[in-house]
């Protein structure tokens, strides 16, 4: 016998945390923190409700195996992003006002999913044989190869 | 197991990306160089995913194409082994109607107007080496499996999975999409829809826990009132007529947790981020195939609570109202088309929940009316915009890229003409007109009448942030013209290369078809309103 | 036979699109235009010789429009249709022969040709439609076609201005056009002909339709209020004076009327109206011809007046008797008007300029030239074995037999018309054709200084050379159009710029010998001008020529001729230089009908202007404050969404929890 | 009050209070050291609750995953050790999400509750069993379970193709540190 009341009231200490975990913290993997107090109070929701007699093909419980996968996949995801964000802005902070500007010699933003530029292609069929030249490149002096060819670009 | 029937071609909408996005991984393992092929099969699947919703277009009245369906354990024969639910009538996890296989076909349409946009260059090697475009047709696709699977299904599983599919790639989408500021919109996607997802769960929860039922269906939402606990079940569990109220926070719920998809007003920061710093065709993808998922999920929740009488949703009306105004009158200071069209996006997803203030039949078929209508449109417009970035680079994205648009190119500038005056709702394009209409009918019907005066407010201000760029298209060039010449010659060669581009033509000729078909024919659309 | 009708119209539609879209092409697009008139010629002869039923009803397929009102945009497709478009079908095809030639040299020439296509499309629906709706359509077309094919010069601002002209004033006429047909069907339901013409009842509705009708012909066909808009509408090409003169545009509302002649025949009101405007046009303009500078501007006062002439016919003919006798005239002056502006175009290509005083003599040395320009003033001025002489009188014996005031005003004005309709003729012809007493030593091209030199008709050529509206006209040396101010164009051009737009064009093409199929087009009408009549026995009343009328024109015209003849000196002298100097001044330039346009469109324009005042400042005071307020209100959003997904959180938490508390307590 | 009840109490005390610890902290490590205690003295209610399986998967996935998941990203993004004040928003924002957890709190409970508030369950004869719920799982619900398994596979295909981007036009500065940050991998 349990009190049905009690993870109730659980539900709804954990959802107030996780909100206010969200808000709370500037640091995106931490709020992610929040994230997954919201998630959890959902789910222990749903095993509570789920727990009653009658509930129809366990759905409690399933649904709740359902949301902790899709919890993993959506995290696996959100980290991903986060690390691309650290890479590029150099901090997390989702208070801080985003550099939104793009490069001033960005390509024409070519409407497909890349913005390659055409200089940086070769022709068909040298792929192999250059490959490893520009990446040498890239790794030897850093920066200027990708720089060369940028300003190369630009003035075409 | 027993009670549970499959029928694959029920299922093809939604297997065929799923198998689509299969071939591109196993086609990815054997020729990794290949930037066609993905997106080769991807166009397949989404072709074929379209032409199967087509048998489910026809369906009236009620009756549905459906499949995993459990027959009530009851008649069964009480095998024992699975929980009974008495009285609980026959559900199935997949019920595409006539609304929902429209909304699919919607969906379809958009993704292969997307994968034309976003068709690749011929071969060029990246710096590191790899391609990306097997990756991104695989979260295409599966965003788009995600769409189809949510329209039609019944039950919370398959919603929240499904609901999930269509979100989490298209994030992935953003953040790959490679221009600098993608990685600021896809942060700002990322937060929100995780926060709006852990939302929705939790709104999905309290659904059941008022209900005790797993299914999105009037059944269910009629047992919140009782029904369930008078169904035969164990008596210790006493289900109290306040569940009532769990349930209106359950659809509170839920549709904030869609809301963000559908970028209405508290919820909609990430919009413009997110469609300025993705590239177009991921834009579009977000404007358009996202939207239909998102207003799709809605709907089926609706549609299970509509059963509960027409509740008065204040809360809906305030989101609508909301939307709209924020949108327009941010839209009318934007100078970037696709920051525009992002808060063109935001005004127009509150006319598409503005009918849903009278929880009715009606008011679902005028919501899928005008967001048919807004999709069509938009994805002209998006269209049009990604030509002319192929044409003139960056520039492309700014107003004063389209003056004398009419002159250059009378072909694109009519398409995007009947596009922004299909979205302002002004004579030539009439099925936005036709959409605002069926939109404001429910509203009035119910009474709402400041609703509908603020709604009549905001089109006038829409018609005024589209004639901003209506005025840019007609207008002639002629200060303009001498730097644009150099320009011009400047990229000269990279226009060259850039005209070459048959498949993102054929992509505006796609869209721009069905919004002539539409324009011509509202009634095609008209019908869903039954 | 559907399908031909359908064709009828649709292709010369085509036609228009495919050489607009091919413009730049000069080649294709001549084989285009030549060749698909060319074919609907054939369709319209088929269509006319066909032996079909007596009507033949086709639906384009209705129009749901509900509210009780049917569209049901039926073609209509009898003798009289058949007829009127294969002679509409002909004119435009020899039209477009003639235009491969005469605008050889223009970069233009493809968008001209499709405008034609368009334009013949257009007369041709409206010839076909037996609806309202259909013949509306039809007759707009042909209104923005004519916009673009009288301003085909564009650079030049007479051009221009004689464009807006003819568009504004048809545009006015348009208004009483479509209050009319509107009102017609209101009354019978319906936009079928055929429902129209069958109504009965509602008297008020049917006088609105039919005035409301009249003053869109009125507009169209140049009747007298609206007439001034004819003769400034010879800027344009002389192709598209002649298809504008001959067959279509001001034709359409005389085939308009007829096809209505069963109200009209019931309605004495406005068959008054009409009896009234047409003989006051056709008098008028009939003198204003006589004292002509410029043969185009000659032979635009004549189309008023012959225009008036066929509509007169309806005004008077008995109801009994049908429309045949103005369609009759439509006909036959279909033919000869064209010939003549056709020949008048290559005149002028080898005199230099279209001013009569420049081309003196000029046609005694061609040869097809003179013999055609001579069959077509005699056909004019009806000489009888020629079409213009049987149509003229079946009009004239169809006044006689009807009754009312109407045809008594219509039959008065007709027999001054024919004698005045002669002398004009004879007046040309006798310039034309007159060769100088001294011919001028070469170099000088310009006649007028010969005709100054001779000493007897030296005096009166003087005057119109003192005259500054006729001084181009006098020195054809061109003068390239000075930038003039719009209020001045106003007045300079209303007399000369006619000729200003012939002369420069022949200095700018040269002068490039005609082709053989051009100079062929203009013999084949003259051909037809004699032997049209056969044509018009086909229609119902068509040819009907009483022995007394006959006699009576007949005498009219020979002592009309002779008077000329006489008065002029056997074309030694100008006729009209017997006019005192000023009274023909003002003659020439319409007796000021432009002034008072251009005093009414100033009127309207203030007015509007005081509109667009009390709009501004009163009305448009709240949309404008509501635009300022949307502008500062998106100043402050701005500034609030700087993309931080920090406070977008903040949003979206504050906004869930906002409206779960309102969801949950105004739930129900 | 049952055994159930009390032991409930105790584990969900210790849930509440360590994932409010988490939110709290100022250590960003120990945020999600937190974290970790909280979800998994969840599992433990869940075993409490009679949902052994449940428990189970919270502890493998739950703790055993995402918990390092995010350790992993608090490393990768060089997370400070140590107390660290810059981890928090500014004051009204904290305020405005203490109301709004708050209102939460008090909205779900308030309906939460009434609802639940006399129903008690017998947990000794669970009505889902662990058999059940496979069965449940291959049976009824296997139609979103495939898509899950989709779901799952795109999540890591575009994580993987995520995390893989090559920054090639940043500043020379940073694009230069993150290299050195990343190491000579390439």
């Amino acid at each position: 016998m349990i009190h049905l009341a009690l993870p109730g009231a659980l539900v709804a200490l954990l959802a107030g945390i996780g909100v206010y975990g969200v808000l709370a913290r500037r640091n995106a993997v931490l709020v992610l923190i929040g994230v997954e107090l919201i998630l959890n109070a959902a789910n222990l929701l749903l095993v509570t409700a789920g727990s009653r007699p009658g509930a129809p093909f366990s759905a409690g419980p399933v649904l709740t195996l359902f949301v902790i996968t899709i919890a993993a996949a959506e995290i696996t995801v959100a980290l991903a992003i986060i690390l691309v964000l650290f890479r590029r802005a150099g901090h997390i902070d989702l208070t801080a006002v985003p550099d939104l500007t793009d490069d001033p010699d960005d390509p024409d933003d070519p409407g497909d999913l890349d913005d390659e530029v055409e200089s940086w292609g070769t022709p068909d069929g040298a792929d192999d044989g250059t490959d490893d030249g520009t990446d040498e490149a890239d790794d030897a002096d850093g920066t200027a190869a990708p720089t060369a060819a940028r300003s190369g670009e630009g003035a075409a | 197991m027993k009670g549970l029937t499959i029928d694959y071609a029920t299922l093809l909408p939604a297997l065929l990306p799923v198998a689509g996005l299969v071939l591109v991984l196993v086609a990815d393992l054997f020729s990794p160089r290949g930037r066609r092929l993905p997106w080769g099969i991807a166009a397949l699947a989404t072709a074929g995913s379209a032409v199967a919703t087509v048998p489910g277009l026809a369906l009236g009245g009620g009756s549905t194409r459906q499949t995993f369906c459990l027959t009530p354990v009851g008649a069964a024969g009480g095998r024992g082994t699975l929980p009974t639910v008495e009285g609980l009538p026959q559900v199935c996890l997949w019920q595409a109607d006539a609304l929902g296989s429209t909304l699919q076909l919607a969906a379809a349409v958009s993704a292969l107007v997307c994968i034309a946009l976003a068709w690749p260059r011929a071969r060029r090697r990246r710096p590191d080496g790899g391609t990306r475009e097997p990756v991104e047709a695989v979260l295409l696709l599966a965003a788009l499996a995600g769409t189809v699977v949510v329209a039609a299904s019944r039950d919370v599983g398959t919603w929240l999975v499904a609901l999930e599919l269509a979100t989490l790639p298209v994030i992935a989408l953003v953040a790959l999409s490679g221009r600098r500021s993608a990685a600021a919109g896809a942060t700002q996607l990322l937060v929100t829809s995780l926060v709006s997802f852990a939302l929705l769960v939790l709104g999905v929860a309290l659904w059941f826990a008022a209900t005790g039922s797993p299914f999105l269906t009037p059944d269910a939402a009629l047992s919140s009132a009782g029904a369930f606990s008078a169904a035969g079940a164990p008596t210790n569990v006493v289900l109290p007529s306040v569940s009532s109220g769990l349930v209106a926070l359950a659809t509170v719920l839920v549709m904030a947790g869609v809301g963000f998809k559908l970028s209405l007003v508290p919820f909609h920061a990430w919009t413009p981020t997110a469609y300025a710093g993705s590239s177009v065709p991921v834009a579009t993808f977000l404007a358009t195939v996202s939207k239909v998922a998102a207003l799709a999920a809605l709907l089926v929740v609706l549609r299970a609570v509509a059963v509960l009488g027409t509740p008065a949703l204040l809360a809906i009306a305030v989101l609508a109202a909301l939307s709209m105004t924020l949108g327009n009158v941010m839209a009318l200071r934007q100078d970037d088309v696709v920051r525009l069209l992002a808060w063109s996006t935001v005004a127009q997803a509150g006319w598409v929940v503005l009918p849903l203030v009278s929880i009715s039949a009606l008011g679902v078929g005028a919501s899928a009316t005008y967001l048919l209508t807004y999709v069509v449109a938009t994805l002209v417009a998006f269209a049009v915009v990604a030509v002319t970035l192929r044409d003139r680079g960056t520039d492309g994205r700014t107003l004063a890229a389209y003056e004398g648009l009419w002159q250059r190119s009378p072909w694109r500038g009519g398409a995007l003409v009947l596009a922004l005056t299909s979205l302002a709702g002004l004579p030539p394009g009439v099925i936005g007109l036709v959409g605002k209409v069926t939109a404001l009918r429910p509203v009035l019907a119910e009474g709402w009448v400041w609703l509908a005066v603020i709604a009549a407010v905001n089109a006038v201000i829409g018609v005024a942030v589209y004639l901003r760029w209506l005025r840019a298209v007609i207008t002639e060039r002629e200060a303009s013209a001498a730097g644009e010449a150099d320009g011009a010659s400047q990229r000269a060669g990279r226009t060259v290369a850039a005209a070459r581009r048959p498949v993102v033509v054929a992509g505006l000729a796609l869209s721009a078809a069905v919004l002539v078909v539409v324009s011509v024919q509202p009634d095609l659309l008209l019908r869903l309103l039954g | 036979m559907s399908w031909i009708v359908r064709m009828i119209v649709v292709l010369p539609a085509l036609a228009g699109l495919l050489g607009l879209v091919m413009h730049r092409r000069r080649l294709v697009a001549a084989a285009v235009a030549v060749s698909v008139s060319a074919y609907v010629m054939v369709l319209g002869l088929i269509q006319w010789v066909a032996p079909a039923r007596a009507a033949d009803i086709d639906s384009l397929g209705s129009l749901p429009l509900g509210g009780g009102l049917a569209v049901p945009l039926h073609l209509l497709s009898d003798r009289v249709s058949g007829l009127v478009s294969f002679v509409v079908a002909l004119v435009v095809l020899a039209i477009q022969v003639f235009t491969v030639w005469y605008l050889r040299d223009d970069p233009r020439y493809g968008r001209f040709a499709a405008t034609v296509s368009l334009f013949a499309a257009g007369m041709l629906l409206l010839v076909q439609a037996g609806d309202l709706v259909l013949m509306l359509v039809g007759w707009e077309i042909m209104g923005w076609c004519s916009w673009l094919l009288i301003g085909h010069d564009s650079e030049r601002p007479a051009a221009r201005r004689a464009a807006y002209k003819a568009f504004l004033v048809t545009r006015v006429a348009d208004i009483g056009m479509v209050v009319g047909l509107v009102a017609l069907a209101v009354r019978a339901g319906s936009t079928d002909l055929m429902a129209v013409l069958t109504a009965s009842g509602h008297d008020t509705a049917l006088t609105v339709g039919l005035v409301g009708v009249l003053v869109g012909v009125a507009g169209k066909s140049g009747l007298v209020p609206f007439h001034d808009w004819l003769p400034d509408a010879m800027e344009g090409p002389t192709p598209a004076s002649a298809l504008i003169h001959a067959a279509t545009m001001v034709a359409a509302g005389t085939y308009l009327v007829a096809r209505l002649f069963t109200l009209y025949a019931e309605h004495d009101g406005a068959r008054l109206l009409l009896a009234v405007l047409a003989a006051l046009t056709m008098v008028y303009a009939a003198v204003l011809a006589l004292v002509q500078t410029d043969i185009k501007r000659m032979l635009a006062y004549s189309t008023l007046s012959q225009i008036a002439i066929m509509l007169s016919a309806l005004a008077a003919a008995p109801a009994e008797l049908g429309p045949g006798a103005g369609l009759s005239h439509l006909l036959g002056h279909a033919f000869f008007k064209a010939l003549l502006f056709l020949a008048a175009g290559w005149l002028s290509v080898l005199g230099g300029a279209t001013a009569l005083a420049a081309l003196r003599g000029r046609l005694r040395p061609t040869g097809a030239l003179r013999w055609a320009t001579g069959i077509g003033l005699a056909s004019l001025a009806g000489v009888p074995p020629l079409v213009g002489f049987f149509s003229k009188d079946t009009v004239i014996d169809a006044a006689l037999e009807g009754t009312g005031a109407g045809s008594v005003v219509v039959t008065i004005a007709l027999l001054l018309t024919v004698a005045l309709t002669a002398a004009y003729c004879t007046r040309a012809w006798l310039l034309l054709d007159t060769p100088l007493a001294v011919v001028p030593p070469t170099g000088t091209a310009a006649g007028p200084a010969a005709g100054a030199a001779d000493p007897a008709p030296g005096s009166a050529a003087a005057s119109p050379a003192v005259s500054p509206a006729a001084s181009p006209a006098v020195s054809p040396v061109a003068q390239p159009d000075p930038v003039v101010p719009a209020e001045q164009v106003a007045v300079v051009t209303v007399a000369d710029s006619a000729d200003d737009a012939e002369v420069e064009r022949v200095h700018a093409h040269g002068h490039a010998p005609i082709t053989l199929s051009a100079a062929l087009v203009v013999s084949v009408l003259a051909v037809l001008t004699v032997v049209a009549t056969l044509f018009l026995a086909s229609l119902r009343g068509g040819v009907h020529v009483g022995v007394l009328t006959a006699l009576v024109s007949l005498l009219l015209v020979a002592g009309a001729a002779a008077a000329v003849w006489v008065a002029g000196d056997r074309g030694r002298s100008d006729v009209a230089d017997r006019v005192p100097g000023p009274l023909r001044d003002r003659a020439v330039r319409g007796f000021g009908a432009d002034t008072a346009y251009v005093g009414i469109g100033r009127a309207v324009t203030a007015l509007a202007r005081l509109v667009v005042t009390l709009d501004r400042d009163v009305v448009d005071a709240y949309p404008r404050a509501t635009a300022v307020v949307a502008r500062a209100a998106g100043r402050v959003g701005e500034r609030s969404h700087r993309a931080v997904p920090s406070l977008s959180l903040l949003g979206l938490l504050g906004g869930v929890v906002v409206i779960a508390i309102l969801g949950v307590t105004a739930w129900r | 009050m049952t055994t159930r009840d009390i032991v409930f109490v105790a584990v969900g005390v210790v849930t509440a209070l360590s994932a409010l610890l988490s939110v709290t902290t100022k250590h960003v490590v120990h945020a999600a050291l937190w974290l970790l205690v909280s979800l998994g003295s969840l599992a433990g209610a869940y075993l409490v609750l009679g949902q052994e399986l449940v428990g189970l998967v919270q502890l493998l996935v739950y703790v055993g995953a995402i918990v390092v998941l995010v350790l992993f990203a608090l490393m990768l993004t060089r997370a400070p050790i140590g107390p660290h004040a810059e981890i928090d928003t500014p004051w009204w924002q904290r305020a405005a999400g203490a109301v709004l957890g708050a209102a939460t709190t008090a909205l779900l409970a308030s309906l939460l509750l009434p609802l639940l508030s006399g129903a008690t369950v017998d947990l000794d004869a669970p009505a889902a069993t662990t058999p059940r719920i496979a069965q449940a799982v291959f049976g009824t619900w296997v139609w979103p379970f495939e898509l899950l398994s989709v779901l799952l596979l795109v999540a890591l295909v575009g994580a993987f193709a995520v995390s893989r981007l090559v920054l090639h036009r940043e500043d020379p500065a940073a694009d230069g540190a993150v290299r050195r940050a990343e190491g000579v991998r390439r």
